[in-house]
């Protein structure tokens, strides 16, 4: 991506740009709300990280599905999910899209497919390889999307999943999302093979690694990777490079790892270097960083103000939802 | 017509695959291996192995893979062959299957069924006899159910694949021989209450699954000696049918709970606490449980014969109940 | 002197590690990020990568690996995180560590400790919020405890290194910043009886881990009402302690169990059943339980809390058995 | 091993053959005795296998362990655990190898650090790297084996043991008994990768596949193999393709494979190739065979005598060995 500027449209270039910088903005309020006791529980930032939800997702239409993790604010805005909706189940309010029982970890959204907001790591994947089975028999050709962490590499459902996914060739969209840490565990303490091109073809899986701070790169590895899994070709595993910026979570004293290193990824912020690749391409002119920038904040004060208007779910509704209500129907949304 | 425990269930699986598109089943060995126990013998033939899914070992994902098709919503039957491997799989029944419904705030149903084997008394040693019903029957979100009868087994299957939420379906290894008559007609049943399978006055002994027939063996042996027993199955493990149980010990004013599972927070201990705080001043002895002793089961079948509820242990509770006291 | 419960536990953390070369502490992040709770904290720099070893997300794995290295003669204590991911290593815990020693006729001994974080009250809502002790408690083989004191975070890990069998801890993750009074010289506590944390006569209220201090609350809350309570710490949930439980309720004639579990299945249900059985001729009332609700636990502040065994509940439940009769 | 002769000992041949010929015999004689009900719960024989315990547990030294699985009567025999020893378990006697409470799964002697007979499919595997970590603390020069099935390569704690074994540096030997078939599913059908040693380089873990058929090709891989663990080098994936000859427990009816399927393979009867190997190599004389067959007859019959005049446990001491006895020390067997 360096030199001559990207081959990307000015629409497009500044709608992945408002796709960054509004999640940006959603999550440092967030942090701010979290300071504030307004948001409580786990809060995890995805801040640094933004280029692969918004370049990832544009591979994928609404029929198709999105797995993600507890790190999922900024799958939630990309996929589609409303500010509004999003901020109120931080807050934990009746409006909220999982109605607040989720919170943060647990963003829900069943009209834009998008099935959480998953807090177990790697538990997400077996539920992706279903969605997909789900498709398959029913010759649908639909992606399902999974996001996970590098730490999810090392647990037991990602072998099971990529096999399965596999051996049935499902059309599962792996991706997973290595910011190098998995907590305070640097992936070269918790992966004996730091290649994952090599592991995927432990499982016979197509796969490419991207750097996942260059929103182009990975639109367009999304775009070949959801490309041969739409085909029929089987489950895909794509890697994105990136990095958190922020702590784990508000616990984290972030021991683990020098602030040199932290600052030399920021010099990479996705945000900053897209910006900066439009204004030289001549997609990003003069007024439009500060009118994205306007309407995301805008949009995401609207959001607080929705947030805190909102009512909490009535105690008394404690035990909704927990099965449906005798002889409903199954409510599925397929 | 006769029939077996296994025929039943099969006929059950049979009739589903038949009158619902969406339902599949999908585990360890159920095509072209015939199902561990051959309940599922002959439908990889009948509906091809699209619907019928022999798995590779991977309980955690099979069981994932079950939510995630329910969530999109198909209706799949997912066979974990033996409760015992259960275990590798709990993660994803407790935190996914039981869970996603209230956690999306309603949006995401999960309307899986899961059938497994469970209980020892086939000398298989320890890791092969578990009987983890009870915690199951412990989880929110988890519909539980245990056929101990050819009507059950054949009825269950359907009632669950109705339900819009998660079903887990437990069959006792030693039922599948099970013979009996079971109605042409045979359909489904009810998933809420529990059955009455021997009127009785003077004491209630309380089973499920596996040790109904021991709790039917005791009630016969008391009868020649002047002994009423009354026996419930409870067929349904969560949520408990209360109503059935007090309804029957505010009578009987004594109660025997059997249960495979080892003593200290078995099942039965639930019931037990439940009677306490429904019927504890219509009874007139304590609560008595039969449950496994405290141990892993031992392989030499004089040890797992001694770990193991047994009808006479049964008995002698329900004998010490009834002589303590009125 | 005054420390904290995080504190004890890292006390008593760095005297086996200095005392036992065999000791090593193994789990994810209690290395260079210190723990999760931050119990680990410099101890990695203290006692090196070798025993203080941080691993991949493979909970089966590390747990199974710890396993493996206490037949061999070491003695590991294996964090995992949460109780939450227990349920990834459930097979390793129940199938290998607490089976092995009877399954291979008394040859092989796990001394294995597994350390981890249970309960909810921190509005991590429903994946990270589970109470699973009673499933742990259910599992013959293994020793279980939760220490709600310091004293117990300080002195139950000597004692469960002294064990030649696993013994399980449970920390509840809402009392990692309890401050109190220490002795300087506090040393291993038994993990056999239950304790009474406070005497009274009129009720019981059993408790255990992250419920303690809502018992005390809620009798301290009756005193002024006239009613004396007596609370239990439980302490060790497997074996249980029964001599210390059914003493105090002979003697107050009633008890509430409170249990963060979810009600049915709960432990609570253990210990009424235990009571009915060993002093239900003492008893002037049914026993109470209070429990967590039949719901996963959600993540608003109002909804968890309407959700958990709170105080007020406790104290309201014993009310009612002081004034139902006697 | 075509043509030739293979370079070996008469004096180490006749070894090889004898430890295959007796676990033959005491598994067919097993075979009876659950036919009679005197061995009951599942039996899984070893038979057509023979070649990869004899062959591969030649790389092992008194000091080193082994973990295996629930089809493990030949591994016991031939890691030195007596017939009446493993015969008396089999029946459930006390005087069995387990006190007769395992079973023909779950056979154990610490003496010979022989840890189990374990029938949870994959569970093994953690207990093998526990051991080989409790070595490489103690500095330590062992070895822990780990026998497993094709099977097994589905579980998760096959994928996360391999990392944390290759992550850790530890000396664990894998054997992969690729018999082709988890119960009655082909490995084509439960493994999207069929090659193994590309399946372990996605842990960069060291790997070999030999033909499991031959009982000399199984020793020297595995000899190489043990070389590699003991010298530090880290883990090895072995993989021995080798055949069930038999139904996978006495329940089954083998209806998923053809029954020229099983012929073929017979003609690669390990026992028979290696006799016809050693009499055409001149190692096996006339009436060497017969001794040998002989000697195991006699071995086993008095196995099966000792079984049949053993006691059984008193029941009163069903509880034993729960845990130890209050106050007891570990009596841990390192
Ligand atoms: C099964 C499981 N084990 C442990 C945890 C605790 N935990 C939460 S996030 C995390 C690190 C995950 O790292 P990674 O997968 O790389 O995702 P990232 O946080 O870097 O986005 C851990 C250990 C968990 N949630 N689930
Ligand atoms: C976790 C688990 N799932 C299922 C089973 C039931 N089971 C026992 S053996 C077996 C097949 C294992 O095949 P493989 O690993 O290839 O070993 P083989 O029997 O061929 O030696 C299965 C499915 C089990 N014991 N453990
Ligand atoms: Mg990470
Ligand atoms: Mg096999």
């Amino acid at each position: 991506m360096t030199g001559g500027g990207p081959a990307v449209s000015r629409e497009h270039g500044l709608a992945l740009l408002r796709q960054m910088i509004r999640v940006r903005a959603f999550e440092e309020r967030c942090a701010e709300l979290y300071g504030q006791g307004k948001i409580r529980g786990f809060l995890h930032l995805y801040i640094g990280e933004e280029a692969v939800a918004a370049g990832a997702l544009q591979a994928l239409g609404p029929e198709d599905a999105v797995v993600a993790t507890y790190r999922e604010h900024g799958h939630a805005l990309v996929r589609g999910l409303s500010a509004n909706a999003v901020m109120a189940e931080m807050f934990g309010k009746a409006t909220g899209c999982s109605r607040g029982r989720g919170g943060s970890m647990h963003l829900f959204d069943a009209a834009t497919r998008f099935y959480g907001g998953n807090a177990i790591v790697a538990g997400g994947l077996p539920i992706a390889v279903g969605l997909a089975l789900a498709d398959a028999l029913r010759g649908q050709r639909r992606v399902s999307a999974c996001f996970f962490g590098d730490g999810a590499l090392a647990e037991g459902e990602f072998h099971e999943s990529l096999n399965l996914a596999a051996l049935w060739t499902l059309p599962v969209l792996f991706v997973c999302e290595n910011n190098r840490y998995a907590m305070g565990t640097a992936i070269e303490r918790h992966q004996a093979q730091l290649d994952l091109v090599l592991k995927a073809r432990g499982y016979a899986v197509a796969a490419e690694s991207v750097d996942g701070m260059e929103v182009l790169a990975v639109e367009a590895a999304a775009r070949r990777a959801a490309d041969h899994v739409r085909s029929g070709a089987g489950p895909f595993l794509l890697e994105a490079r990136t990095y958190r910026f922020r702590a784990h979570s508000a616990y984290d004293p972030e021991l683990y790892r020098a602030k040199e290193e932290v600052e030399r990824w920021k010099q990479r912020d996705p945000v900053k270097g897209f910006t900066a690749l439009l204004r030289d391409g001549g997609q990003l002119q003069p007024g439009d960083l500060e009118r994205i920038e306007a309407e995301a904040t805008a949009e995401i004060e609207a959001a607080v103000a929705f947030a805190e208007a909102s009512p909490w779910e009535p105690v008394e509704d404690l035990l909704r939802d927990v099965q449906a209500a005798p002889g409903a129907a199954a409510g599925v949304t397929p | 017509m006769k029939t077996t425990y296994r025929e039943a269930l099969r006929a059950a699986l049979r009739e589903a695959l038949a009158r619902d598109p969406r339902v599949f089943l999908m585990g360890e060995d159920v095509g072209r291996y015939g199902g561990t126990y051959a309940v599922s013998k002959g439908l990889l033939e009948e509906f091809g192995p699209e619907r019928i899914r022999d798995t590779p070992l991977s309980e955690s994902t099979f069981v994932g893979a079950g939510i995630g098709a329910a969530m999109a919503g198909m209706r799949p039957i997912v066979e974990v062959m033996t409760v015992n491997f259960s275990m590798l799989c709990l993660d994803q029944i407790v935190n996914n299957a039981a869970t996603l419904r209230h956690m999306s705030g309603g949006q995401v149903a999960v309307p899986l069924v899961i059938r497994m084997a469970t209980g020892a008394g086939r000398q298989v040693a320890a890791q092969h006899s578990h009987s983890l019903e009870g915690w199951y029957a412990h989880v929110p979100g988890l519909t539980v159910a245990a056929p101990a009868t050819l009507e059950d087994a054949r009825g269950m299957l359907a009632a669950a694949l109705q339900d819009p939420d998660p079903v887990v379906l437990f069959e006792h290894a030693t039922l599948y021989g099970l013979e009996g008559e079971l109605a042409a007609d045979a359909g489904p049943v009810d998933l809420t209450r529990a059955a009455v399978r021997r009127p009785g006055r003077d004491v209630t002994l309380i089973a499920f699954g596996g040790t109904v027939g021991k709790a039917l063996a005791a009630a016969a042996a008391l009868e020649p000696e002047g002994i009423q027993a009354e026996v419930i199955d409870l067929r349904v493990l969560r949520p408990l049918d209360g109503e059935t149980i007090l309804g029957s010990v505010r009578r009987t004013r004594r109660a025997v709970v059997v249960d495979e599972g080892w003593r200290t927070g078995s099942l039965a201990a639930e019931i037990s606490a439940r009677i306490m705080e429904g019927a504890f001043y219509d009874l007139d002895a304590p609560v008595a449980r039969v449950c496994s002793a405290e141990v892993p089961i031992p392989y030499p079948r004089h040890l797992e014969e001694a770990a193991l509820p047994q009808a006479a242990a049964v008995a002698e509770a329900a004998r010490r109940l009834v002589k303590s006291h009125g």
